[in-house]
């Protein structure tokens, strides 16, 4: 098991009720990170629409989840 | 005012000194953006929005376009500031600046970094409707008819 | 301030009420262009310049520019102003402003509006020059290396 | 003969001397007007690269001289 601390921003932030939260995960990658958290919370958005970063720089899909670190999902921006 | 090149600002902006930033005495042009709240969007009367983002990745990702921009066009300055909170209609909610020796470079640098900005930068527009509604908007990939 | 969208101006320009005239509550994007007066040109160093006016085909020229915008881009507002006599380094020119529902017309129409106010209206440039020199700038026609 | 009103801008201005004068003409069109006030003032530019107005609106090389009308010889333009 590893902890991370997840933050969730617009509809993602309205869809789980919160704004960040901890999470105890066995996933190997951060897609499957998602599914879960995606399959607990309702989020209607596939990973195919949101982009990930981990601590603070956008990441990949298939990077590995590190212990401790702070991961973002980011649905799709609407800036400017 | 910040010495960055890109910032958020919580509070309306005032534009005198952002201009003068871009003043340099080989800049012959100077073109800018300003992104202001309509009153309306895909038909629907809009009261309101609210921008929120996340600021830690939004400041990175917004300094790395404006750092694109120079590595590409021979420009002078070139400052963006986003706004983040509530919003009227009117109001401004994001102001792009550029400063070049001939016009060309100039536009060409505007109109990338406002369309990097609101393609790449996590900030995230809430918009309420005159019909109580209200939204979080997450647009399609461009090309499929992205709003503004 | 003139109601006219096209004027010549013979002394600096205010731009607070140029911005104002340019908002709308179904703008959702403002794109403006300054001409400024650069150090040099063309690799020498400049002092400062004076622009001419055939005054009465100027104003009629230029108002038919901004027509043209009009017809050819989805606008809210579109307003140019040009300075004639005598200007300083990092004066401003020429202010070109255009506001609409969507930021591909606002920076369209800009640029078509500076590029036919170069092309057409008939200003002239009077450069004087570090040197002692001074001369009036009658370019090529476009393509072939036009300043700025 | 006809008369007309010539004015001069710019680099046409300093080469005449003036900006503007009277002008006694015989010339069909504005072309051969042009040719006469350019031999006489020794301007640089030839007709290719002006543009010609009467009465304050653009005109043709090939159009009639009117009596008493208001010429306008304009040197390539450098606003902006």
């Amino acid at each position: 098991m590893t902890d991370v601390r997840l933050l969730y921003f617009a509809s993602l932030r309205d869809a789980a009720g919160r704004s960040e939260e901890t999470w105890q995960t066995t996933a190997p990658d951060l897609r499957a990170l998602y599914a879960e958290v995606r399959a607990q919370h309702g989020f209607a958005l596939p990973a195919e629409r949101l982009r990930v970063a981990v601590d603070g720089a956008f990441a990949r899909w298939d990077d590995a989840v590190r212990g401790d670190s702070e991961i973002a999902f980011i649905p799709p921006v609407s800036g400017g | 005012m910040t010495d960055r090149d890109f910032w958020l600002a919580d509070a309306p902006v005032d534009l005198v000194p952002l201009r003068a930033r871009l003043q340099h005495d080989r800049a012959g042009a100077f073109a800018s953006f300003e992104g202001w709240v309509r009153d309306h969007n895909d038909g629907r009367p809009v009261l309101g929005l609210r921008y929120e983002s996340y600021v830690e990745l939004a400041q990175a990702e917004g300094a790395k376009v404006l750092a694109e921009a120079r590595a590409r066009f021979a420009l002078c300055e070139a400052v963006c500031v986003h706004r983040i909170g509530d919003l009227a209609i009117g109001d401004m909610a994001v102001w792009v600046g550029v400063s070049a020796p001939h016009r060309g470079a100039a536009f060409d640098a505007c109109r990338y970094i406002i369309d990097e900005i609101k393609d790449r930068v996590p900030i995230w527009k809430h918009e309420r409707y005159a019909d109580g509604d209200a939204t979080w908007l997450h647009p399609e990939p461009a090309g499929d008819g992205a709003p503004q």
